[in-house]
Order: C-alpha cells, then structure tokens, then sequence
C-alpha cells in the first residue's frame, strides 16, 4: 500500500454514517475510496453541493456541475445545491461534521498552517480558513515529512490557517492527536517503529505504553 | 429589466469600475460578457470574484489580458498569471477566505454595516481589522462588498428577469445581484413569465437590470 | 370620495413603472386598487414573496400563500417566494423603492413614529424599522388628525420608528414633503384651506406662494 | 434523519428549553407539534418565532396554554393573550424587528459572532446595545440567537430528510433549521430521494434530526 493510499484508508475510518464531510484537494480527496461498508456519509463541495458523486463518464460531463478543484462531477440521487453564503454558513455554523485537509505543517499545539509559503506559493486560502475554524471535526492528512523535512513542528513557521487546534493528524508513519498536554501518539503505521516516529517528527510527542497498529480498515 | 446584446451591455461599463463577477474557477462565470469586455479594450478594473480561475477560462482571461488593477479573490492558484502579476507589482491582490467573502458580498447586498467572524482571528487575515470580543471570544469586524456592476451568469430568465440559477454553477452569482449598482446577467435562454415557479426563482426579477441571451443571439 | 381613498390614490401617483412596492396595513393596503394605467409594479410583502396577487375566491384559499396581515392572497405569474432572511435582504440593501406605512406622528424634521403607544397598544415593530431604515423612498399614509389631535407635531411625543426622515408624507388634508429647511406644504386637498392646514398641524410648516391641488389620478 | 410520531417528538423535548418556531402569523407553523407539546403539558419555554400569531393558531395557542415564560418576536399584536400577560408580568416579551430577527437567528445558524445593522438605530431599540461607527455611519451590534430545538414546518421531506418549504410558509423556517440543536421538522408527505432536484432543495437533511408527517399519520 502506497503512502497516500495508507492515510486515505486510516482517515476514512473516521467516518460515522450520516457524516456530513469535506474533502480537501490531494491526499484527502481519495479518502472518499475508502469508506468503510455499510457507511453513509455526505459530501459537501464547498462551491456549493452536498451529495456529490464520482467524475462523469466522458460525454455526460454538466458544465453547471464541478467540485472545488473545477473538475466535473456528478450528483447522487438526494443531492442539493445551494449559493456560497450557504455552503460556508453550513461550514461557519457547525454543521460539517469532518473536514479532512492537507498540511504543510502542524505544530505541538495542534495549529495548521496549509495555505501559503511567503515569497513562494500565495494560491489563497480558498475556504481553509473557513473550514478548520468551522468544522466539528478537523483532521490533517499529510505524508509525514516533505524532502525529508519534518513537517510536524514545534511552531509553524509558516503562516497558520486558524488558530483552532486540529482534532487529529494522519500520516503515512503514524496518527497523532492534539491534547491539552501535547501531541500524543496514538497509532502506527505498519513496519514503523517509534524510533523511526520521534526522528522524522520536530514537535515532542508524548509516547503512551502501547500504541496499537493504525487501522486500515 | 431590459435584454441587450452583450456588445450593448458591456458598453455601459466606466472603466476603472469595480466589477463582481460570479463563478467558481470558471463554473457559473458569464463567459460571452467576459469575451466582450476583452474586446471592448476597456482596464482599470478591480474584480471581486472568489478566485482567477484558469488563464483560458473565465476571470482568468482578463487577468491575462491586463484589465485588472486588483483582485478581492479567495483564491489564485489556479492562475499562474495572477501571481506572475501580484509578485511583478502589476497587480494588487487582496485575499479573503472563501466564507468571508461570501458573507461581505452578502453584506453589502443585504445592508448589514459588517459581520463577526472568527475565521482569520490569528492568521495575517485580520491584520488592519477590528476586533470585537463577545462572551470571551475574539471576533473580526468584517465589512460588506459592493460594486458598480456584477456581471452574472444564471440559467434562464423569464421576461420579468427572473433568474434560475443551476447546480454548482450558482456559488456568488445570487450573491453578487443584490450587491451591485447594476447587475447584468448572462443567461442560457429567456423563458415566458410564470415558466419558472415561485419556488424556484433564486433572484427576483426587479433586482435584475439587464439581461444578456449568451447562447443563441 | 372619502378620506382613505383620497389619501390612496394620491399615494398611488408616486409610483413609477418597474417599482417594487411594499404596503403596509390598513389605508397603505389600498393603495393597490389605483396604481395609475399603463404601469407595472410588484408588490412585495415581507412575509416572503414578490409578485402578491389579490385575495383568492372562496374555496381557492392555499395555507401556503398568505400576507403579512396573515390574510390569504394569490400570487401573480412571475411571482417569487424566499424566506425571510432574503425578504428583509431586499428591504434592508435597499432594493425596495417604495414602502408606504400609517403613521402615528411625524414630526417637524420629518421622523416617523408608528409602532406603539406606551403603556396603551404595544404590538411590536414588525417589519416597520426595517422598512423605513432601508426602503429608498419612505411614503407615510395617514389621516391629518386623530380624534381631532394632529398627528403632525413639533417632535414626537410617541417612540420613534427610525431616525431616517421620510420622503413624503400624504394625508386627507394635504401632501406635506420634510426637506432640509422643514415641513413644505405641497398640495391641498379639494376644498381645503391653507389656514385649515396650518390649524391641524402643530408642527410648523413652510407654505409656498402657489399650492397645487392633490394629484389623485 | 429519523422519522417519529409527534408524540415521540415531544417527547424527547426538556421543560424550559428554548425553542424556535417557525411560521408567519400561523401560516408555516407545525400545528400537529403544536397540538401535542401542549398535550404534554411541559411548560416554562422560551419561544423565538416571528409573532405569536392568533390566540387560536399556531404558536399562539401555546401562549394561551401558558406553556410560555419569554417570548422573542417581532410583533404580538394580534394576539391580545399575549399582551395581557406581558401586561401582567406572566410572560417576558422582547421586541426585534423582524428584519433583524431574521439576521440574528441567521447569524446564529451560519456561526457569525453577530452582525451591523442601522435598524433600530437611535430608537428603544438600541438600548443597552454596543453600537460601532463605520465610516461615520452608527449601526447597532445584533447578537446571534440560537435554539435548543426547533419546531419548524416544511412542505414534504425526502428520505435523507431534505426539505421543500412553499411560498410564504417557508419564511424563518429554513433559517432556524441551521440555529438549533435540534430540528424537528413536520412535513405533509415523505417522497423517495431524488424526487427533490437539487436546485429545489431548501434544506440538506443532514441538517434535519426529525421528521415528523402531519398529515396523514
């Protein structure tokens, strides 16, 4: 199993029937494979959608009918669709039950900054913000580290999206949650032992007794 | 509401206005009124629209073609111009998270002075704004959007200006009518008066004043 | 040609094709049946819909379909229904070009009280602060006195419906306009005196040397 | 979404929560939930709803069961119950203009801190009120509302419980269906998903809690 597969499969198991949920573009976005059977969740698409579907067969693309990376989907059956005011009220209001997204960095208090590195990439924060600061739920699924650099820091260094702490951190090395007392690690991946965790991680991580294999599903 | 040839309505424009533009990385965006803005040769202005989209597609050909001064946008990343231009100086890009964009249009089309969010509360987004605290918890004091001209795209319209909007591709577009001097919309087809039902009219027609038939002129 | 309608159809010469047009209860509500030939307003009323049609045959009554008096109305083809944040969105932005409301007094800089008498009849505000805030003309339809007492004073003795002045004010005697200098008496009623005016209103008034007669259509 | 009876609604529900109600004037209120929370005999609630309707209709039967100890709404004028007891001192009544009735149970839906408005401004209104000067214009800070449940009314659900008001029953119903935290919705028919297109939905059922039919139990 590749890296991206390992987190997509570990997050969907976040996933309670009648979810409401919003996948970020990249490794969260093929979370949506994975869930585990007998589940219902919700897609919301934050351009304005609950009850997305799969990419259309060639030919039966809807230009009226993208997601939030402009690539045509479809609608399931029960889907709606609705303005933007609505969609970020649905995520402001509290009513997104997960949000999943990528990371650039996370920090020992939990904080996430994903939108931009200064001088180099300024794409916006789209609804990032929006979505950490609003969501019941946050959960970052990124690859542990990037170029060999750690990406779970002591303090970003990077600008923060919100100064919510996320609810959970998912890597292709180990799933790690935000506490009051600091990141603690809860599971590991397979193959990876917690010498090879604390190396590749900048933050200090409170390390239980046991710590049981990541669930794949 | 009065029907005119896109050359008409774009010839209405001052430039140096200030122009929302509807759409979602291109979906939803009145792309016949963009053409013909290109061709009217017309610059200066500053955009309010949620992102770039893409260098041929949408707002993003008019980022290209040099007529914007400055973006009030959500997100850029799709358009390598736009940030060639930010980081050249040519142009001036304010970012703003998607749902406070979306409520600041909302505002500034429903009369609110301004709304507290706390989306931004610790990021480099409240720099320069109010700060409100109630019941413990910091809030920024966001203030509304409004522009000269919202150029719109909407499914159908009947006779009265009625519009329907379809799908994804509503996102700011009903947003974006109320909070605009005069709102020009690009519509698939105009149908008889009572052909869209109560229910289903998204913008009534009196806030509509002028519409543009994009497919079959 | 009694009070009430003399008052409604000179109120019904104020209104311009295109208008959207919101009613109050009681002589405003009859303004309805002399809007002048040729023009086409909509009515909106604040309960949700624009497009308000006449009241339904017996039998034809829908539960659904209601004014703000609660009363069963039909809606006219063309007709859009939205809930009531939208509703007050049209009436609060300033998208309403006409509200025209009872009064209990107004005063000599034009401000309006109509919606409670401590102590005696507290029936709430409604819509009515609503209305006069954000309409873009405010049309106040009332008889000159009440019970013999001028409802046109010096300064309301009443709580205050909003500190917006009113654009015109339209009574069985005359038609009075509040502008910058105060009070100027525009039009007489049939057969009323400049001095009978003067005699029924506690408020000052500037008299100009010609007075037209009421326009009633 | 889980479909109940109305008893087993009310059931679940605390005496002296605070519930908003939807309808206008008794038109959109659910009369069956109505019917059993007075059956119940469970008092001592806040209610937040537009007015208290007719002393026979809707909410304002619950008024004269004395099930009521506060009341916020924008008019009780047509319910003489009502202001006998607010007379008495038997019910606390507190005034809002329903134009920011409307934008603060919004508010509290789409998790705003609170919101600027010039309604009020300079009337009873404002009292005890922060007010913020924006551009030396006065507007009065509005608090958000929310519900512990809301007891609302919709014209027919799907089975994932999406929901579709009609004309002017739908008013503040979809907006408190986002500002409590529990919705309960009584509805006149249950229809397969997919019946509802998507633009036609007012309401994501991952929203609605409950649903109850009203009439044909």
């Amino acid at each position: 199993m590749d890296a991206k597969e390992l987190i997509a499969r570990r997050v969907a198991q976040e996933l309670k029937d009648g979810y409401l949920v919003n996948l970020g573009i990249g490794i969260p976005t093929l979370v949506a494979n994975y869930i585990p059977a007998g589940i219902h969740v919700y897609f919301q698409s934050e351009n304005g959608i609950i009850g997305m579907g799969p990419v259309p067969e060639s030919g039966m693309e809807n230009p009226d009918l993208t997601n939030a990376g402009g690539q045509y989907v479809t609608a399931l059956p029960g889907a709606m669709a609705f303005d933007s005011a609505m969609s970020f009220g649905i995520i402001r209001g509290g009513h997104l039950d997960v949000t999943v997204l990528g990371g650039l960095q996370v920090d020992e208090k939990g904080k996430l900054a994903n939108w931009m590195i200064p001088g180099k990439r300024v794409p916006g924060m789209g609804g990032a913000m929006d979505l950490v600061t609003g969501a019941k739920k946050v959960i970052v699924a990124m690859t542990h580290t990037a170029k060999g650099n750690p990406k779970i820091v002591k303090e970003c260094s990077l600008p923060l999206t919100s100064i919510r702490t996320v609810d959970l951190i998912v890597t292709d090395l180990a799933v790690i949650e935000p506490t009051e007392e600091g990141l603690v690690l809860r599971e590991m991946a397979p193959g990876v032992s917690v010498e090879e965790v604390l190396k590749q991680t900048e933050a200090s991580l409170i390390v239980p007794e046991t710590i049981p294999k990541m669930r794949v599903g | 509401m009065k029907v005119l040839s896109s050359k008409d309505a774009i010839e209405m424009i001052s430039e140096g206005s200030i122009l929302m533009i509807g759409g979602f990385l291109g979906c939803g965006t009145p792309e016949k009124l963009i053409d013909e803005l290109i061709a009217s040769g017309k610059k200066s202005f500053t955009v309010i629209a949620n992102d770039t989209a893409f260098p041929d597609k949408g707002i993003g050909k008019l980022i290209v073609s040099k007529l914007v001064n400055k973006v009030i946008a959500s997100h850029i990343g799709t358009n390598p111009e736009t940030q060639r231009q930010m980081i050249e100086g040519e142009l001036e890009v304010e970012l703003v998270p998607q749902g406070t964009l979306a409520e600041r249009v909302r505002a500034g089309g429903v009369g609110l002075g301004g709304i507290l969010t706390p989306t931004g509360v610790g990021t480099v987004v409240e720099d320069g704004k109010q700060k409100v605290v109630i019941a413990d918890k910091e809030y920024l004091l966001e203030l509304p959007l409004r522009a000269d001209y919202a150029l719109l795209k909407a499914k159908r319209a009947d006779y009265y200006g009625n519009l329907e909007f379809s799908l994804t591709a509503r996102n700011f577009n009903p947003l974006m009518a109320m909070a605009a001097e005069n709102v020009i919309v690009e519509v698939e087809e105009i149908v008889p008066v009572g052909s869209i039902p109560p229910d289903s009219v998204h913008i009534p027609g009196v806030l509509v004043n002028y519409v543009v038939v994009g497919r079959c002129e």
